[in-house]
């Protein structure tokens, strides 16, 4: 929440003292400075921070952070999460977690909490790989994957975890990758900016376990090309010279196509705000792996009731009616009987 | 008028004959009529049988007195049985003679035949072993509610309130009570209220004209001590003590659940007192229910989380992390039978060891339980008064019978309970190497060991906690094996040195008896009984309850070195007696049934018998 | 698993010796019907199929069929039917599962069963309600529903089972409703065929706890205009007349049009083979709730490797590889030596 | 030569300096040497910390010998440390006037203030109090690859193999093994081959020339029992025996399990062995990953599941489910440092209590212990017979220490291990109420009181089981009171007859001590290996040592009453103690350490003593 008296702070403030023990390389610090840096411009309080994460790399991440915190257990931080922040509306709550961590063992509680819309920011590290247990493959890794756990290759399709989030009724959903500090730290604006469950997913590289994940497009000179940044209100196009955009199919769906084969109307505007999340789901489709031009950027951002303030107001409107609680009169407010 | 000391009644019928509504309303005006009382729903499990067979069958039996009692009772004196499934579920209960009123418009075939009875059993020897009254509630029901003008099929529905009248005139029951109960209950549909009152005083009207019955009985209030009461069943007096707790630690409360047989009550109890502060959530499942219950704690609140056996086991991981946290947290568990989904409606004690060590590494837990339905009010409150004071999760166990049984309770004087204190970590307690001012999160209490209660919110105390082994004082990750004993040790002290406060175990032992009686939870009320009845025949027997089951009472080891016998009956394989014989090597004699019944007071009157 | 040698059965055949235990009235009693008497149709064995249920109302199920069955615990159903269907591709697997336990305690493990596609046929009875607990809500309930552990309204917003299906990439999703025996036996039928996971959700009728939840769009005379029946290849029209369509919206969505006011070519072409679920997603989108013109039908049916083949086909490779394990070879497959 | 008769070796570093390798390759010459071995692969957590800090670093450490050991030796003769917070991680285990090798190239400030030294140790007394020897590692090793072109970057990786060079030399261990694996291990990177190979010579080169290490040593071959053998680690033996037990069964296996530490390598060596018709699903989680292998049991695989501690509290209401339906089912516990994530690459004993109680209801489980790396392939197998034979769960507890270390494996000859006899029902085995031929799936075997296990495909055997309580026989659902004590009482029973089968314990006991100590799981090397040098030191003592923990084998208490102490070593808080105590109310003494370590072998040898 932005506290308008907050005291201005800078990036190491928001630093603890704990050394940093990802690997040398690894995505995670970048994507760490990019919220030490942003948190400074938010105009909010550490002590009214919390990062509550679960089990893997990503999951470190509140050690570092010199605020309230709580390294969980794996997979569970969306439940805890949504306990803290229904109970104290006055914190900001953020959730570190990973593919592993928010998509494999915590699949269940990230689906709930999204559609609950309770008011937390959850940052998933995606770098489709279990890092912190040395490299089996993750729900987002690609079919095939050859790892540890699977020596012929992996056999399911992976979540592809936007659609995901889309499906379970997510109200804000982004999409960012940690080659881009200032992209991450406009995502994290955003994210923490919106009343309810908020889900920021980052390509983030492991670059032990699964390096040049994203390469394909993340390299520098493939980024133009592959990364279709969504911005609200704006055709979809996309390429160093706008050369592709994202048009209807007349069917109902969008395709890549060059722009020069497309009519302007026939361009598909961004409409982050759109109730229907279909078109953010459409966009979401684009690409099957991040191996081809893929969207980046915000695809939902709608306004919902939010879960926590809502419990509150039925706890307040519970009390303008009845009365903060008497339990004598709770006690007697059964059959009574005096025995004299 | 015939006096009765005390009776036993058994309302038997459908799950959809209302035979729970009857047994309740009896039970009301029976407790405002002063008597003494206990009572024991028996559900049939979850689901709806199809009607008239079996395993449909719903009774409610209770036991009123002019007197102290402590059971619903073993064998009941009279039997309503609303078909013939009901009496063919219920009369291996009966005492020889006792009273048996059945509906003999649901004795026709189509229903002998679903309860599998290949002939009328009214017509075979009920009569000789029985007060066998066969009264066509069906119809007299009907009949009574034609000025209605109420559908016979609707009107039907009401035999449960003619059953009750008929038992009401039976045992002089005042009427207003039900009437007024039926008044406003059914506020909403003024059909219903007339439907039903009128097959009520059909029912009390047979009993008094038919001249079939005899005088009527009276069970003469019971000498109890004074003051205002309520009648609760277990469940309604736990959610009331942790609105208590949380009132008498004035800290908001969360209780984050997830519903399962026989716990949900207290989730739906808990969520019509929001204005009290407390919020409740319905969580995706047992794991979340915990898990928020332990987000509220580290925000401060208290949090809580109920269940039973299925939704223990899923959340031994996440109280594994609050052990580790040392945050206070309230876990509750209303036992049913098991083993994996068992017995869902029924009861049992079988989840005492998992309370102990149903989780991977040396992760200590106070362990609480209640013994008769209000002590539920006294345990949750006990619960979150040794969460809170000692920050660690707490587990309370219940069960199925104390959670919808009840009993008339004299209601507390609210002023007069401890207020349970909450105190927040404020500021630094501690200094780094250079002597400036830190906060420790991981700095004790040197009494009681606890770890400051910090929640987010206060300038200069963040910190970081987690599930991994931390250094003492600072809570730092530190894999150093020293620190890791110390810690592991440190969390076991903290829980033993709980014992310290807990009171000297009350043993009642008027005549120096050589043997004790040992129990714990529900079994309480049953053991009191078969010891009285010991005693009433001069047996000498001592007795003696435990609340506390981790830590035990310090003074445990030498109560029973007082003793050359100590018998544990228990609802399981023999749980307790585990524990006492691993921790004071002591011989322990298990009775143990697990039959997801309570103990018949007879049964283990015999059962104690042998070791006097 | 159609067998050309299968006898004969009826639909008694299928019927087990216990007494159905559910309310009188309850949707779940036509639902059996309907796979009693479609399993005859199929022409498949008793011996090889298996029904697998987790707990709940729905989930007495399995007790009901003669056939092998297991009545497991809450929610776990989509994870026990995988490692039954993965060791014994020779068996027709079922799961029968309500809305709380595939949805709320075990929607993890039905999203990553959907993901995996393996080759259950996963049957959502769909009550809005917690039935067998009595009467709380459910991850599909309406929000402000008042239940029992609601006193005062939930708050939550629903999943909409077929777009969190979607979402998690599932090869096969239905819908029908159980006041349509034929339907549902095509639906079965078809999700049956299906080689993969498959998942129909069955609009189901509590009549105790939830009476009347699809009324609007079932009951006798809302039905024409309310129920939009997919079928593939064919323009999306609906209405006792035809008089309503799905059509595009020319910005990559659909939308609900009188079918007057829409040129032919707009109208949608329901492509339930589409690799893409855009398509299938928006139409799960048209209807918030079972109150408005909602689709019924395949929504999605493509092809993909199906996961036990495949972990069969590894099997087989590594055999015709290496040859059926020598376990004198493989203890001696690290250094070796000998002392003598 | 200078002969050692066995000599304990420390290779230390960072966590990317490869002292896993290093250690591995010395043990493996040794082991193809001859030399009797034990190893000990300490890991930091499971993260890398920032390289040369203390929390980063890597130890590997290996006891060989010309006799038979047991454990890998408490206080190392030589360490060698790449660099300061390798040195100073390990160098208060040293036994004094030690052989201390380190890398002086990486003592430069950086590193020393990274590892916390303000001062260079190697400028202080450590000269006086051990043998230390500087090199330049590093340098040294960046120069013999110069001829190969690598760039210092990457030839300075090489490192280790210039470390293992140099202790091969000063224990004249055969350099061909080494090399030959470096040749097919890189087979892919022949530059990789060439630079590795250099810096193993060039150590080598630098022993034999340096003239400052004297004369080499050896440590000549153990006399061990002849035969073939291999060097194992406990997760790989463990793998091995479920291949073996499959096969042994002649029935497919499928393994379902979710990555965890320090389980996960089962999961990864099983995985490649599909040729023997295993499959393994990753799952998304530990619960799907039990419930998978329940689906496969109920089709007639055999289901595996392998995970540690908080995979376990998650599993714990599947496996009440497998307990109900009475399916064979084999559930591995790599125990680690708890409780919660705790200390997740340290070892620990503290889920004894866990595996027996650790689920709601009383839900028995047979729990088999492995005490060695190799015993981990027999008791594999054993986990398997024990479940196939008795349909049941069965619960195998192993610990990071056994799943990591690594001894010679003498290995057993393949025909002579028993086959598991599986047998599926066949056809009707009772007939109903009309005469007519049917299945009853819970109708048991008079000896085991197993029933049948039938799979789906049989014609005229469908049947269903589930998690409510079933009515023995028929295996329908039953909420009759007695037939649930009956069925919690078979249950129990049934595991309590698996003591029948188990063999008397082996009690090793010379010379008719009066004390004995009694130990389960990994202690065995640590407690052996005390008893050892009690006995060289003429005290009496008695020892044994538990594979199975549920049931106990049938002579446990007889055999401690010939006692007149008994006293248990475990790595936790008196886990087994406590079941000895509550089951024979024997006073049994407990030794216990909780700190993540093995026992050390003088600390365990002081302990025992006192009471003999
Ligand atoms: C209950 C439980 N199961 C398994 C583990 C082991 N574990 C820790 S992190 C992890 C996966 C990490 O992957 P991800 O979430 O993608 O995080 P990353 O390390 O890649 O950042 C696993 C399986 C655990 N700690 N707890
Ligand atoms: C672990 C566990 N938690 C909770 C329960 C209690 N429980 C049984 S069924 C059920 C929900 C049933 O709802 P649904 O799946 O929609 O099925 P329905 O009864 O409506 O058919 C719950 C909460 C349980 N049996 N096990
Ligand atoms: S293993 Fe991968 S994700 Fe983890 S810290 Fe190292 S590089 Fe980063
Ligand atoms: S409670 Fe509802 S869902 Fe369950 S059987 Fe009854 S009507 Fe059907
Ligand atoms: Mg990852
Ligand atoms: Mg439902």
């Amino acid at each position: 929440m932005t506290d308008l008296l907050a005291p201005p702070t800078t990036r190491k403030d928001w630093t603890s003292d704990q050394e940093v023990r990802w690997c040398p390389g690894c995505g995670d610090y970048s994507i760490l400075a990019a919220v030490q840096m942003l948190l400074p411009d938010l105009g909010v309080r550490r002590e009214n921070t919390v990062f509550v994460s679960g089990i893997g790399c990503a999951a470190r991440f509140p050690y570092y952070m010199n605020t309230y915190g709580m390294h969980s257990i794996h997979g569970r931080a969306p439940a805890i999460a949504t306990g803290l922040a229904v109970s104290r509306p006055d914190l900001d709550v953020w959730v570190v977690s990973g593919d592993g961590d928010a998509l494999s063992i915590g699949g269940n509680h990230l689906i709930h909490a999204l559609r609950r819309n309770v008011n937390i920011t959850i940052l998933l590290f995606n770098n489709q790989i279990y890092g912190l247990t040395k490299g089996q493959y993750s729900p987002t890794s690609e079919s095939g994957k050859i790892t540890k756990s699977t020596p012929f290759g992996s056999l399911e399709t992976p979540f592809n975890p936007v659609s995901l989030a889309l499906g379970a009724e997510c109200t804000f959903v982004a999409r960012t990758h940690d080659m881009d500090r200032k992209h991450m730290m406009e995502m994290f604006r955003r994210a923490h900016e919106h009343q309810g469950a908020s889900l920021v997913e980052i390509y983030q590289n492991c670059n032990v376990f699964n390096d040049g994940a994203f390469e394909d497009i993340l390299a520098k000179d493939a980024r133009a090309d592959n990364l279709i940044s969504l911005e609200h209100g704006q055709p979809i196009k996309f390429g160093a010279d706008s050369q592709l955009c994202v048009a209807h199919d007349g069917n109902g769906g969008v395709r890549i196509a060059n722009s020069v084969d497309v009519e302007d109307a026939e361009v598909i505007v961004h409409d982050e705000k759109a109730q229907n999340p279909a078109l953010a789901f459409a966009l979401s489709r684009l690409a099957s792996g991040p191996h081809t031009p893929t969207p980046i950027g915000v695809f939902r951002s709608v306004e919902m009731p939010e879960y926590g303030s809502q419990v509150q107001a039925q706890i307040d409107h519970a009390k303008s009616q009845k009365g903060s609680g008497d339990l004598e009169a709770l006690l007697s407010s059964g059959p009574t009987w005096t025995v004299e | 008028m015939i006096e009765d000391s005390s009776v036993v009644i058994r309302f038997a019928g459908d799950s959809g004959d209302g035979m729970q509504v009857a047994g309740d309303r009896f039970t009301n005006s029976s407790a405002i009529f002063g008597n003494d009382l206990s009572t024991f729903p028996d559900f049939p499990a979850e689901i709806r049988a199809p009607a008239g067979t079996l395993p449909g069958v719903s009774a409610f039996q209770v036991h009123i007195s002019d007197h102290d009692i402590v059971t619903p009772g073993d064998a009941p004196d009279v039997l309503v049985a609303m078909n013939p499934a009901a009496l063919r579920a219920n009369l291996g209960l009966l005492r020889p003679g006792a009273t048996l009123i059945v509906n003999s418009d649901a004795f026709d075939e189509r229903n002998l035949a679903k309860a599998g009875y290949s002939e009328n059993p009214l017509e075979g020897d009920l009569r000789d072993r029985f007060q066998l009254f066969e009264v066509p509630m069906t119809t007299l029901t009907i009949e009574a509610t034609k000025p209605t003008g109420a559908k016979p099929r609707d009107a039907e529905r009401s035999k449960n309130f003619f059953a009750l009248g008929l038992i009401s005139w039976m045992y002089s029951r005042p009427l207003g009570t039900t009437l007024e109960w039926i008044e406003s209950k059914f506020k909403a549909k003024p059909a219903l209220v007339q439907v039903n009152s009128l097959a009520f005083k059909a029912g009390v009207n047979f009993g008094e004209t038919a001249e079939l019955f005899g005088s009527p009985h009276s069970v003469k209030p019971a000498k109890l001590p004074k003051g205002k009461y309520t009648s609760v069943t277990g469940n309604t007096a736990l959610a009331w003590g942790l609105v208590a707790a949380s009132k008498l630690a004035n800290t908001p409360m969360l209780l984050g659940s997830y519903p399962i047989t026989p716990a949900s009550d207290i989730l739906h109890e808990l969520s019509k007192h929001k204005n009290f502060g407390i919020a409740t959530i319905q969580a995706e499942d047992e794991i979340a229910g915990i898990g928020t219950a332990i987000g509220a704690a580290f925000g401060g609140h208290i949090g809580v989380t109920t269940t039973s056996g299925p939704g223990m086991d899923l959340k031994s991981e996440a109280m594994g992390l609050a052990v580790n946290l040392e945050l206070p947290l309230i876990i509750i568990d209303i036992q049913r039978g098991g083993p994996s989904t068992g017995l869902p409606t029924k009861s049992e004690q079988s989840d005492l060891l998992m309370a102990l060590y149903g989780r991977h590494g040396e992760s200590p837990v106070p362990v609480i339980a209640a013994s008769s339905p209000s002590d539920c009010f006294n345990c949750a409150i006990e619960a979150v008064r040794i969460a809170v004071t000692c920050r660690t999760p707490v587990i309370l166990l219940s069960d199925g019978y104390l959670a919808n049984g009840s009993e008339p309770w004299l209601l507390p004087q609210v002023d007069s309970i401890p207020a349970i204190k909450v105190e927040y970590a404020s500021g630094h307690n501690g200094t780094d190497a250079n002597g400036e001012p830190i906060f420790l999160p991981y700095l004790r209490d040197e009494e009681t060991l606890a770890r400051p209660w910090a929640p987010p919110g206060v300038p200069g105390l963040e910190h970081r906690i987690g599930g991994l082994e931390k250094e003492n004082e600072t809570g730092n990750v530190s894999y150093d094996p020293a620190n890791h004993e110390l810690m592991v040790r440190l969390r076991a002290e903290k829980v033993e040195r709980l014992a310290r406060d807990i009171p000297p175990i009350e043993v009642n032992d008027p005549d120096e008896a050589s043997a004790l009686v040992l129990g714990w939870g529900s079994t309480y009320g049953a053991i009191t009984a078969a010891v009285r009845r010991l005693r009433a025949q001069g047996r000498s027997v001592a007795q003696a309850h435990l609340r506390h089951l981790n830590p035990f009472p310090a003074d445990l080891g030498k109560v029973l070195g007082n003793y050359e016998k100590v018998v544990i009956p228990e609802m399981n394989l023999g749980q307790l007696s585990k524990l006492i014989r691993a921790e004071y090597l002591v011989d322990a004699i298990g009775i143990n049934q697990v039959n997801g019944q309570p103990f018949k007071v007879h049964a283990l009157e015999s059962a104690i018998e042998p070791h006097l």
